[in-house]
């Protein structure tokens, strides 16, 4: 028989001012195994835990039951401080009377009823529980950064900093992300190359930095410490090795029709190709599609120009396994496509471009050499017109619901940028708030209006329609003056919404890491765990898990690299000790169980074992402790119930059930 | 001598239910069993046998012995109360009411089951001769009389027409609460049924079983006979040859928590079961053939040892019928013969 | 049958199968029992009829842990079990020679006892080698007949064909019987409204005596210990209480054995009180197919079962209140 | 201690996924976003720890309605539970509308942790729901009723 004690927590009013905590108290001395019962304003306190460990000692507890906030909040609190008083921690349980109770309750009597019977089932539970004891796992002394942007260069040089190897992966041809395609930066107005640049050098010259451009990840299993993933290093068909980046063989090309992608499709490259002059590693790679020897078998102009012989039409993807100890995600984004909003003629008229667009064309390297001319007809336009907010902090559901957090900041940039070096080129912003916190972001959002009389108004375009003349007619609303607004422009720049990168969904569910409804990388905590993933060892970087403009994805990628250093300094992890666990007798050894294990944990051995004096050899089912999670899908599967999960055992839930429904 | 015609049955149910309750077989489903009479209850009085013997209106599958409560930190005990209401079981046959008396000797001597005694003493037993046995049937190995039931009345179905006749007290009773509807009757009749039913007896194919060797003296060679090793292999260790025998008297008593309390509760039990006596260090029999050889065992030796050689088994041959692998005590008792019973 | 025997004592003989797992003579024309044949002579009791509708693959569990091989005598729709027993690790193949034997569909002498033929002596009409058309028996009351397939057990009317799924030689003719639709039965129900479904399976439910015959004979039903007999889920039960049991016992049964039951139809042959057990197995079968594809356990020894599967557009529970 | 109407209070059981389904539920907590207290959350790692014995246990031992709540399909933490749990959920509820159990009384929501506002609301429509259909009379032990 247990000896439980019941801690009672006010939460200061959080609690007691919807449960009558004292009451709850009462009634839980009168359930079984119940020995002890307080109550007190902060059980999560030193003086709250320091109650629970005079407690523990006093009247020889071997089981307690915390009835406070959220498990996910203070279960680790109450847990340690168990152990401390000697208690085994997973004696403890916790009633959530706060998240489940009190918060969502108005009427106390209703809320403490809930409260007591909440209570009820923790005790039922904790009535069965028994002392665990957790295993210990090895680290692998090496982190994985997916994606190779600024935040993933960032948070690859802080670890290879501390002195741990660090493997970038990068889908595309380079490092450098999306920040590679800026042109300048806000509020400081630098070039974006210069900064990046320097980093990108840095991050493939670090001796402990391994770069994986052109690569994918495919496969990731194991666990925090232990995680071992497949990367495939995709044909590149040029020898990395043997090539020194001259760059004849993209000279000689003669496909040079595909759209590049650094330049967001506004002008070509040829099918053997870097993406940018800069790209880190130099080396080109072959488009498939493109090549006219991958497509016809003739040609070959390349290897024959190439005097290091780099080109290897046969080159195949390469799988390389790699184990590592903490996976960091840094996928970054991408804009929105705009097929819902027809409206703005993104899809009729050339002279519609996003402000990612608009990024390549002022850029000196980009398809109108930083000139800034319309891309229908090479003009100069005279009336530029910014639309904000397009996709962004949509309620209709044809966008986005939030907020893209810095389409305000790079339009303010590009007005100004524009007005600076063509003072002829009257600047219009439609918009519907200016959202400026940030360290210098107003002053330069109001040295956009005041200083380069940018004209900014609150409103939005209903519609741009393109002229016979090529001029645009956008058509809009000023709520401060509460007008129409006809306005005629020679381009127009939509802010377009952003988004994760459409590949974190594929990564998240290797990773097995939580999403959320617009495939944002889910924190384990909004607020105090911000960049670490709820599935342990994994760690967030940069816009994959919100938006962000530059200086707060490095502080970010700072602060997931500072968690993953946190973790590669250790040598040994504590495993979860509520792993499933299979009763030798009860087993019949069908394999049904390793079915469904998601981790391999489950294997058979031939093993003797004495049945009540029957002594025979029989098929059972093992648990690799280590590997296995706790997930339970075997514990179901399982008709005999052989197979149970220690922590969450089916006559723990089973006693919660009952005691509900008492 | 009383006798009352079929069409009448249905009132003289109705007269009976009137006054106490009235358990008597009833087809639901294509399954005959007792069960309470209702209004427009479909009575069979046709099929020989019950699937179930009807050994539950004295010895319940499940009965509640008493409700534990818990006031605050304090129990409360409240035990269930005895039977003390009259009750009929109408249409028990020979064997089943042979049965009874097997159970007696189980349950009427000390120490008394009060539950079982309390519903003997107001149970009063209507039985029914068996028109035309079966070639299941063993009855008249363990000594009863499928013409002549031994009860508190006994009744014969001859042309359409139920012939009663009271032997107790209680059945005396019975028989003036309902006089209303039964006639005067002789029997003459009842005679030849009976002769005709002993005829027929004579002819089923188990009616020259021997019993021979089945004694308290042979209990070790029994019990040690390699024969068992052979006998058990078809079981499949469920209970329905326990659950259906009208003899068996293995009950576990079980706790069931209904979350204001606990009721404490028997229930049959089979020895076929694995579980059978289970206990804090395990099980006493640990393979099946001992299972097997246990309720055999029992029912032709220990049994009778223990009860002036009344075997424990009364031949209604519903094993016989129902166990899904086709072994029976039939089979049992005749594997002995053929080891010449000096096993 | 001679064939049958014939081959069993040749392999008996030979040395080839240390035992034969078969059916032994009953003491009344119809109750042949399971039985071991571990001599040659002993196969004089051997026999194989109409009657033998025990399926036999559920023994070869114990059978696996003898010494030498088994020759299991399998009809068709046993050797489905067997395939699935394969799969789960409870037989083992190499310790059976299977011989498939022949199928006419087997008889259940409940039925012809409810066309009231009683006090039976003798029956002809169920040997192997007849055509299996008409039963004729001898009793105490004169003699009687009825057709064959009057007196054949429900799984027979929608039999699964006549093919054995895995065997190491054939002796004996099959005919497949199926005269019925599999699924017309759950689909009667299925259109019922809940308070009659309701009301249906509490009368079939009611008459359950918790003897567990329908379970201990499940070729599926192989758990060592099973969970209603267990100590260690809290849901051991034995009570017959005519309330919730029974629907927990029939419907968990029925979910445990859901994608591995081959539908081979021994619960309902030896329910004492004749409930309609397969109209749970049924039901999952027939949701199964349904929804996640055509699915026949048993017939290979390697399928993933639909249980311990899934693909990523399956339907949402929901689809069960959707369909109505 | 129970409040004393004779309105009809269901007795709700809400199995909740630890890292998707529980959190939802934190998180409609810390919104204040409120559904009865008749509904009482059981923590467990993943919805296909759910054993369908622990709902049929339930309705036995009194529950009126029970939900199962999980990551969405392809959020899984653990990658593949709530396929499972998926599979076995549709049979049971299959089964139970097949003996003639009322469907409504089961139900299987996937709510992210994101998702409080759509936990508190699918708890909301569940409780209405159950009030709908009023006491469970066809499960249920006889027993367990006073």
């Amino acid at each position: 028989m247990q000896r439980i004690g019941v801690f009672v927590c006010h939460c200061g009013s959080n609690i007691a001012a919807t449960v009558d905590v004292k009451k709850v108290a009462e009634m839980a001395l009168l359930e079984p195994g119940v020995v002890h019962a307080e109550d007190y304003q902060y059980m999560c306190s030193e003086a709250g835990q320091a109650k629970i460990q005079a407690a523990i000692k006093e009247k020889n507890l071997t089981g307690i039951v915390v009835c406070s906030c959220s498990p996910r909040m203070h279960e680790n609190t109450f847990r340690s401080a168990a152990e401390k008083a000697g208690l085994n921690p997973y004696m403890v349980e916790i009633a959530n009377i706060r998240e489940h109770c009190s918060w969502i309750h108005k009427n106390v009597e209703e809320a403490t009823e809930k409260a007591v019977i909440l209570a009820r089932a923790a005790i039922a539970k904790v009535n069965l529980n028994a002392p665990l004891k957790p295993g210990e796992s090895l680290v692998t002394k090496r982190a994985l950064v997916i994606g190779g942007g600024i935040a993933g260069i960032q948070t690859a040089l802080d670890i290879a900093d501390a002195g741990y190897e660090v493997d970038i992966v990068e889908k595309t041809p380079s490092i450098g992300g999306r920040m590679s395609q800026l042109d300048k930066t806000f509020p400081t107005l630098d070039c974006s190359a210069c900064i990046l640049t320097p980093k990108m050098v840095e991050a493939a010259a670090h001796e402990k930095i391994t770069i994986y451009t052109y690569s994918e990840v495919e496969k990731v299993s194991g666990f925090v410490g232990d995680f071992t993933v497949d990367i495939r290093k995709k044909a590149r068909f040029v020898d990395a090795g043997k090539c020194t980046g001259c760059g004849v063989c993209q000279e000689k090309c003669p496909s040079k029709k595909s759209l590049s992608e650094f330049n967001r499709g506004l002008n070509t490259r040829s099918a053997i190709y870097t993406p940018f002059a800069q790209a880190i590693p130099n080396v080109p790679v072959i488009d498939t599609e493109a090549c006219i020897k991958m497509k016809t078998g003739k040609c070959g102009i390349c290897s024959k120009v190439c005097q290091a012989g780099a080109i290897d039409y046969e080159q195949k993807d390469e799988i390389l396994t790699q184990k590592y100890g903490a996976i960091v995600v840094a996928t970054g984004f991408d804009t929105i496509k705009l097929d819902n909003y027809d409206e703005y003629a993104y899809n009729q008229s050339k002279d519609v471009i996003t402000s990612l667009e608009l990024e390549r064309v002022m850029n000196a390297a980009g398809p109108t050499k930083g000139h800034l001319e319309r891309l229908s007809d090479g003009k100069h336009p005279k009336e530029m017109v910014f639309i904000q907010c397009v996709g962004s902090r949509c309620s209709d559901g044809r966008g986005k619901s939030y907020c893209s957090k810095i389409c305000c900041m790079y339009t303010a940039k590009h007005a100004m940028l524009i007005r600076d070096k063509y003072p002829d080129v009257n600047v219009t912003v439609f918009y519907i708030d200016v959202r400026t916190p940030g360290k210098n972001f107003d002053e330069f959002y109001r040295r956009a209006v005041e200083d380069y009389g940018v004209n900014y108004i609150k409103g939005q375009v209903g519609k741009v329609i393109p002229q016979p003349d090529g001029k645009l007619l956008v058509q809009g609303v000023d709520l401060l003056d509460n007008k129409q607004i006809l306005k005629e422009a020679d381009m127009v720049v939509l802010a377009t919404a952003i988004e994760p990168n459409p590949d974190v969904r594929k990564i998240a569910t290797m990773l097995t890491a939580s999403i959320d409804t617009n495939n944002f990388l889910t924190e384990s905590h909004a607020k105090l765990r911000p960049v670490e993933s709820p599935t342990a060892g994994v760690f967030l970087s940069g816009v994959c898990q919100g938006p962000k403009d530059i200086p707060e994805t490095v502080a970010q990628a700072g602060a997931a690299a500072v968690k993953a250093i946190g973790l590669l300094a250790k040598d040994k992890l504590m495993t979860n000790p509520c792993t499933a666990k299979a009763d030798e007798l009860m087993c019949n050894g069908c394999s049904t169980c390793a079915n469904v294990c998601p981790y391999g944990a489950i294997t058979y051995e031939e093993k003797e074992v004495n049945d009540h004096g029957i002594r025979e050899t029989r098929r059972i089912a093992v648990v690799n402790s280590a590997l296995c999670q706790g997930c339970g899908a075997c514990t179901v599967t399982c008709p005999s119930g052989a197979m149970d999960l220690q922590g969450f055992s089916n006559r723990q839930i089973i006693a919660e059930v009952d005691a509900i429904c008492r | 001598m009383y006798k009352i015609a079929k069409e009448n049955l249905s009132a003289l149910f109705q007269m009976i239910a009137g006054e106490q309750e009235l358990y008597l077989p009833v087809n639901n489903n294509g399954q005959v069993n007792f069960a309470a009479w209702t209004e427009g209850a479909n009575v069979d009085l046709d099929t020989l046998k019950s699937v179930k013997s009807p050994k539950d209106a004295f010895f319940p599958q499940s009965e509640n012995l008493y409700t534990v409560t818990k006031e605050n930190k304090k129990i409360k005990i409240e035990p269930e109360a005895l039977k003390d209401q009259n009750f009929v079981v109408f249409g028990m046959k020979a064997c089943d009411v042979k049965g009874v008396e097997v159970l007696d000797k189980v349950f009427l001597v000390d120490p008394v089951d009060t539950f079982y005694a309390a519903r003997r003493a107001h149970g009063t037993i209507v039985a029914l001769a068996c028109h035309e046995p079966e070639e299941t049937c063993f009855c008249k190995v363990f000594g009863v009389d499928a013409a002549e039931p031994v009860a508190d009345v006994a009744t014969w179905m001859i042309d359409g027409e139920l012939y009663w006749k009271a032997l107790t007290e209680k059945g005396e009773a019975l028989t003036n609460a309902v006089a209303s509807l039964l006639v005067d009757a002789d029997e003459a009749k009842v005679e030849a049924e009976k002769e005709a039913i002993r005829g027929i007896v004579e002819k089923l194919p188990y009616s020259d079983l021997s019993l021979d060797g089945w004694n308290g003296d042979v209990l070790l060679d029994k019990f040690n006979s390699p024969v068992w090793e052979e006998l058990y292999k078809p079981c499949l260790a469920c209970g329905t040859c326990t659950f259906v025998c009208p003899t068996c008297q293995c009950y576990d008593i079980k706790d069931y928590d209904t979350g204001h309390g606990v009721k404490r509760y028997r229930c049959w039990d089979s020895c076929m079961y694995s579980d059978f006596t289970m206990m804090a260090h395990g099980n006493n029999r640990t393979s099946q053939m001992q299972r097997f050889r246990q309720r055999f065992m029992h029912k032709l030796v220990y049994f009778p040892a223990n009860n002036d050689g009344m075997y424990s088994c009364v031949g209604c041959g519903r094993c016989v019928e129902k166990c899904p692998s086709a072994l029976n005590i039939v089979k049992v008792i005749k594997a002995f013969e053929n080891q010449g019973g000096e096993m | 049958m001679q064939e049958l025997i014939n081959r069993a004592k040749e392999l008996l003989e030979s040395g080839e199968v240390a035992r034969v797992l078969g059916w032994k003579a009953g003491d009344l024309p119809y109750n042949p029992e399971p039985a071991y044949f571990e001599k040659a002579e002993d196969l004089k009791d051997f026999v194989y009829n109409g009657f033998c509708g025990a399926n036999l693959s559920k023994y070869m569990i114990e059978a696996s842990k003898l010494e030498g091989k088994t020759m299991v005598c399998l009809k068709p729709c046993d050797t489905y079990s067997f395939n699935q027993l394969i799969k789960e690790h409870r037989v083992d193949r190499d310790k059976a020679y299977i011989v498939g034997v022949g199928c006419k569909g087997k008889l259940d002498i409940e039925k012809a006892k409810k066309l009231g033929i009683k006090g039976i002596e003798s029956v002809s009409g169920a040997e192997m080698s007849d055509a299996c058309d008409t039963l004729t028996f001898q009793t105490i009351y004169g003699e009687k007949s009825c057709a064959y397939a009057d007196a054949m057990l429900e799984r027979c009317h929608v039999c699964k064909g006549k093919d054995h799924m895995i065997y190491d030689e054939i002796i004996g003719e099959s005919r497949d019987t199926k005269d019925a639709e599999r699924f017309a039965e759950v689909e009667m129900i299925e259109a019922m409204s809940p308070a009659e479904k309701f009301a249906f399976f509490q009368e079939e439910l009611s008459k359950c005596i918790r003897c567990n015959a329908c379970r201990n004979v499940c070729p599926a039903c192989s758990c060592r210990k099973c969970v209603f007999d267990s100590t260690k889920f809290d849901s051991a039960q034995k009570a017959n209480v005519d309330s919730f049991e029974e629907k927990m016992f029939h419907v968990i049964r029925a979910f445990h054995v859901a994608g591995r039951c081959t539908d081979c139809g021994e619960c309902s042959r030896v329910c004492p009180q004749g409930i309609r057990l397969h109209l749970f197995n049924r039901k999952y079968i027939k949701d199964i197919n349904e929804l996640y594809g055509e699915f026949q356990a048993g017939a290979d020894a390697e399928a993933r079962g639909p249980l311990t599967n899934f693909t990523f557009d399956d339907c949402e529970p929901s689809i069960v209140a959707e369909r109505g | 201690m129970s409040i004393e109407t004779n309105e009809f209070r269901p007795k709700i059981v809400a199995f909740c996924c630890n890292w998707c389904s529980y959190a939802g539920a934190d998180l409609a907590g810390s919104s204040r976003l409120a559904y009865p207290a008749d509904v009482k959350i059981i923590r467990v790692p993943c919805s296909c720890r759910v054993n369908p014995m622990f709902i049929l246990r339930a309705f036995e031992k009194g529950a009126d309605g029970v939900i199962l709540c999980g990551c969405h399909p392809g959020d899984c933490h653990y990658t593949t539970g709530n396929y499972y749990a998926r599979r076995r959920m549709t049979l049971l509820f299959s089964m139970l509308d097949y003996i003639g159990v009322e469907n409504g009384r089961t139900r299987v929501e996937w709510v992210s942790a994101a998702e409080g506002v759509k936990f508190s609301q699918t708890m909301n429509e569940f409780v209405e729901k159950i009030h709908s259909l009023g006491k469970n009379v066809r499960l249920g032990d006889l027993r367990c009723k006073n």
